[in-house]
């Protein structure tokens, strides 16, 4: 196998974990496909995916410890939350929101995303309040001395939200070991960033907060993955948090209910779809002999058939039985 | 007149009051590009950027910024995308809006609408779904608005938004487009306040509102073909402040008060109408004074299965009217 | 046993349980010098930084950051410095804490305390005499607890801080020196959810909390001495979820319910004690189901003269006692 | 009388206007005097005054349009209430909650400054809610081409709300016509700022909204003044907004309720007594012979017998009749 120093440009990656890398984004491309898929059969009412953020949700996640570091995760990190160990089977489980469904047994909405065991903290809808949740478990980890990162995730239309300026000044002053990443895909739905923030690059909020942010290519895996690392190492060594900009674009509507269309250009999305994480990285792949075509159609064949068997499996999984519904309102027996 | 529904003659209303008074402006998340439900269609392109403002996903500006606009002039009508993304406001509300006009001893008043999508039953999971009325029927200083219909629909919005007071205006998502009603072109209003009496009826009074409204006709309708109950339906249309004389009026002649919201039961709205009636039509009372509402679980769980079972239906409340009836 | 304040029951419950479990830690503004009302004096000093820490002044924070940390092992116990700030925070408290575990199927959990002096009659004006219980029991997910006495307080204060649900502990901050009780030095707790018979009656069961429970007793006093009428005093204490078979026991022995709260009346939750009676005593009742409360004005002007006007105390609810009686 | 030219460092005010931008600072600080000690002799039972922030209220004051531009303060401002017309008598009013105190008949605490008149916007208690009410007023300024300028208060804690980060960035994405001043007197009640931000001056926020922020000497009245004619000149001007820190100092307690000898040293609050804005000021009029002691003593005789007549009739005026607490929960005969 390709040694490390061989790969020039691969922030240290050998070729296994950078095969991984193209596996788990192609692995998040295909999940949100299918997911829109089904629902335009009828199959799920709702479907909300990330096909374009590839590369800033599987880069930064691809810099963690699954199951010890945190995941706190908005709606559109299919791509984290299958780069911590999440499975295409538990994701459309939760598409078609079956009672075995470890997200939320049909409770919550599609890419609603939880775990307890890997650390990925079920989410609600309305946007950032996620955020302060991440910074007390970074305060827990560091209180508790377990040298537990959390990371959460949220879009440019979130940072606008107050919770995120009350929550990082907190991590600013108690330099906890937290990570913002803004997946700034430049449209909250349809306002565009222009209408949201009056500077460039929202990562310039950090030094609000004193703390360093940076601005990274969102579409460029090993840019992104290079700029976690960095902030995990900074976070873990107990010298604060990092916000990290990825700047890219969602390759698709908002959700099964929008029609981006209304909002934006045919011109402005082929733009960008010719920048897509996917192609671009299987480009590099390819150039530096990590992996050939054929390579590709390998991982891309093996994804495909997980993703073909996890989706029978979810059609015909049992579905929440009614009176459920008046469960676990409070800890059971807790009281 | 022309068939409409919910959906439409709230932008019809919208419209209809942009070009009315200049003082008027539209601000909320993607409502230049129309909005998520389509209720600010075309106002942009009619009123540009000054009157139709996008803003940033954050409502508690959105509240805090029409209240100060409110005060330099301007009749802000914002809209919150859907009700369940109201609570980062609650304070600019509660705090703000509510006590303004009473802390400054009626000098400062703050003519605001907020405007907002809210109930369950089109698989909206637990935060598209919500009702949340019962927090702001409780603020005094607040005028709280739930319409189900189109007709009650428009005349409401033009009131709520010519009201020298702040108003809650809550449009129930799923009786957005569910059916059409005959709306006149010409201008007309419904006063804030004022319940309307959808169905006459002798045996029992069903009080309900929202969406709940078309439910409850529904099984008064049942009730009356297949036991022959003759079901009067009040739609309050307003719940604060609530129209407590129709009410009362209602069961002193009926004996029989059943109130019907789709809010999880425990400190729901109907709370506040039960009591009242509990204790201001005692002597006329035949019969307990009866609720039907959702469970207490967080409203709604996303899956159809679990959502079906938790929401009043038709068929709950002809249960309900049924033993109502014959206690 | 010690006579103790509310104020010193609360210092000693978190001193006890900060001793006894080392997850738990207290967080706040102006915690570590010992909060406004001292109810944290002492505990930087015993605990450190690392179990009694500051926070910036911002409430949403604090709510958020201590549903993560206790997600991550922690069992926060946050004090927001007066119930009308605890406003901003309503969407973390509501959307996430309350939500949590059921949006997740059972599978997370979220054990915070959120301790808040509430409640009116120190010249606090509107923005320091608030009740926000009406708005919280109203959540499913959430328990909401209201003392006015030392001994309640210290019981369910450990049992709120040890219940793996979130808890809204309310303490009215009228009563934190007020008076004192006999207050056990040894361990002991008071399960949430259970009421207490303050005074045994026969005539009629009035139903309170909070100050009000107080100001109740003294007028069911006058009631006994002057006009011979037993009243049965009930204090909720725990207002989600709330004794509601103690209460309907004790209405079905006497006939008669008079429910007393502070808050303003509307949508209070008084609304919904006098609703449950309504529908399952009703075979009992031999008198209207009765509410006194403030009337519905933001809470409290500042000026004695208003407030002393708007607020209920012990004559107000004799008459109210009085008029029942003679019904 | 000494033209404008003539006094150097004056920034542009001649000896009428210096002189009377030091009478109101010490008309902001004999009221607040006088509003603890009727405090303290049992006459109101609270009172909050800004002793110490004399020279960062009166001097950003002092660069409006009194009646026309607009003040959105907070609990401290008695130096901006005064500044902008209000007199001790409508404050003293208030302080005894009087049935005709303009501010609010009673119904809200001491130092909630208000007038209809003067655009001074009544405040509540919850701290920076009246952020976004400036940025609204700005921006209905904006949209009717009125040409007013809000001016919105708060102080270091304040910094820490979600709704100052909303209502900054809404300000800077419109370029609004509206001032952020943030009196940072370094404690919110007990807490050092240093255990509320991680950086050295908050005025550093306002690049993360796309718009100048300066931090200034709050107890130099000229440079206060300075900072203040430059932002409004900007506003008037369309440029948007700015942001102003006022480092300065609580000479007092929070409150009449608060004992700050808990959280601060003696030798730290006397270090402060010596930077006094007021003894500053005065220096500086000797230093520039814009006045002479006989000079200052007459204005403050003046002052303080405006004072003592305000008290009295204050002491003398009705208090508000008991069912007037019914009134005015909505707007009456407007429905
Ligand atoms: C508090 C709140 N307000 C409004 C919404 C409705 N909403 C859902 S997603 C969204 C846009 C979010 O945009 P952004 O944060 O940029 O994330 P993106 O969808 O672009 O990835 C809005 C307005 C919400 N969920 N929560
Ligand atoms: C939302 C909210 N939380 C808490 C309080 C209680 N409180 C009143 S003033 C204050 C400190 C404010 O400090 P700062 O903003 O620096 O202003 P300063 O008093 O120092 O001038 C606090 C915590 C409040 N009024 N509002
Ligand atoms: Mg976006
Ligand atoms: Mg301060």
């Amino acid at each position: 196998m390709v040694s490390v120093k061989e790969i020039s440009g691969a922030m240290g990656l050998n070729t296994e974990q950078l095969l991984k890398l193209y596996e788990t984004m192609f692995m998040a491309r295909a999940v949100g496909e299918r997911e829109r898929m089904l629902n335009r059969m009828g199959k799920g009412p709702f479907a909300v995916t990330g096909e374009g953020h590839e590369a800033a949700q599987v880069g930064t996640a691809f810099a963690l410890t699954p199951g010890k570091d945190w995941v706190v995760p908005y709606y559109r990190d299919i791509g984290v939350a299958l780069t911590i160990g999440m499975s295409p089977r538990d994701l459309l489980m939760g598409h078609l929101s079956r009672s075995d469904a470890i997200e939320s047994g049909g409770r919550n909405m599609p890419s609603h995303f939880s775990s307890v065991e890997l650390h990925v903290v079920s989410g609600s809808a309305p946007v950032s309040t996620q955020v302060p949740h991440a910074v007390g478990i970074a305060l827990a980890s560091k209180l508790r001395g377990l040298g537990e990162v959390a990371v959460t995730y949220f879009g440019d239309g979130g940072a606008s939200v107050g919770d995120v300026h009350e929550a990082m000044n907190f991590a600013g002053i108690h330099k906890l070991p937290v990570i913002f990443v803004c997946e700034n895909n430049q449209y909250a739905i349809s306002v565009h960033v222009r209408k949201q923030m009056a500077i460039e690059n929202v990562s310039a909020r950090a030094a609000a907060y004193g703390f360093p942010g940076v601005t990274v290519d969102g579409n460029d895996v090993l840019a992104v993955y290079e700029a976690a690392r960095q902030a995990v190492e900074r976070a873990r060594s107990g010298d604060g948090p990092t916000f990290i900009e990825a700047k890219t674009y969602r390759l698709v509507p908002h959700t099964s209910d929008d029609d981006d269309s209304r909002y934006r250009s045919k011109e402005e999305v082929d733009e960008w779809r010719r920048k897509d994480p996917l192609i671009r990285f299987q480009a590099w792949l390819e150039e530096h002999g990590v992996a050939d075509k054929k390579a590709i159609d390998e991982v891309r064949a093996k994804v495909m058939q997980e993703i073909d068997a996890a989706t029978e499996f979810a059609e015909n999984a049992p579905t929440p039985a009614p009176e459920t519904a008046l469960r676990h309102v409070f800890v059971e027996g807790g009281d | 007149m022309a068939e409409k529904t919910l959906i439409e003659v709230v932008n019809d209303g919208l419209r209809d009051e942009l070009r009315r008074d200049e003082r008027t402006f539209i601000l909320g998340e993607d409502v230049a590009e129309g909005g998520v439900f389509k209720a600010t269609e075309g106002l942009f392109d009619e009123f540009g950027e000054k009157r139709v403002i996008d803003m940033p996903l954050a409502e508690a500006a959105i509240v805090g910024i029409s209240i100060g606009a409110s005060l330099n002039g301007l009749l802000p009508i914002a809209e919150i995308q859907f009700a369940d993304f109201i609570h980062p406001a609650f304070d600019q509300i509660v705090s703000e809006a509510a006590r303004l006009h009473y802390r400054s001893n009626g000098t400062w008043s703050c003519p605001i609408t907020i405007r907002t999508p809210y109930g369950a039953g089109i698989h909206g999971g637990p935060y598209h779904s919500q009702s949340i009325e019962a927090f702001y029927a409780h603020v005094p200083g607040l005028k709280v608005i739930c319409v189900g219909s189109p007709y009650d629909a428009k005349g409401l919005l033009k009131s709520a938004i010519r009201d020298p007071n702040p108003v809650l205006f809550l449009e129930h998502k799923k009786a957005y487009r569910l059916f059409r009603e005959e709306v006149p072109e010409d201008e007309y209003t419904i006063p804030i306040g004022k319940a309307a009496v959808k169905r006459e009826g002798s045996d029992i009074t069903l009080v309900t509102y929202g969406l709940m409204t078309r439910h409850s006709l529904e099984a008064a309708e049942t009730l009356q073909s297949e036991d022959g109950v003759s079901v009067e339906v009040i739609d309050l249309r307003t719940v604060s402040p609530w129209d407590k004389e129709r009410v009362l009026e209602s069961v002193r002649k009926t004996g029989k008060a059943l109130i019907v919201y789709e809010d999880n039961i425990t400190g729901g709205f109907g709370a506040e109408v039960a009591a009242t009636i509990a204790e201001e039509a005692f002597d006329y009372l035949d019969g307990p004074v009866t609720r039907i509402a959702s469970p207490d679980v967080p409203i709604a769980p996303y899956s159809g299965i679990l959502e079906e079972y938790v929401l009043p239906n038709p068929a709950k409340i002809a249960e309900g009217i049924r033993k109502l009836a014959g206690y």
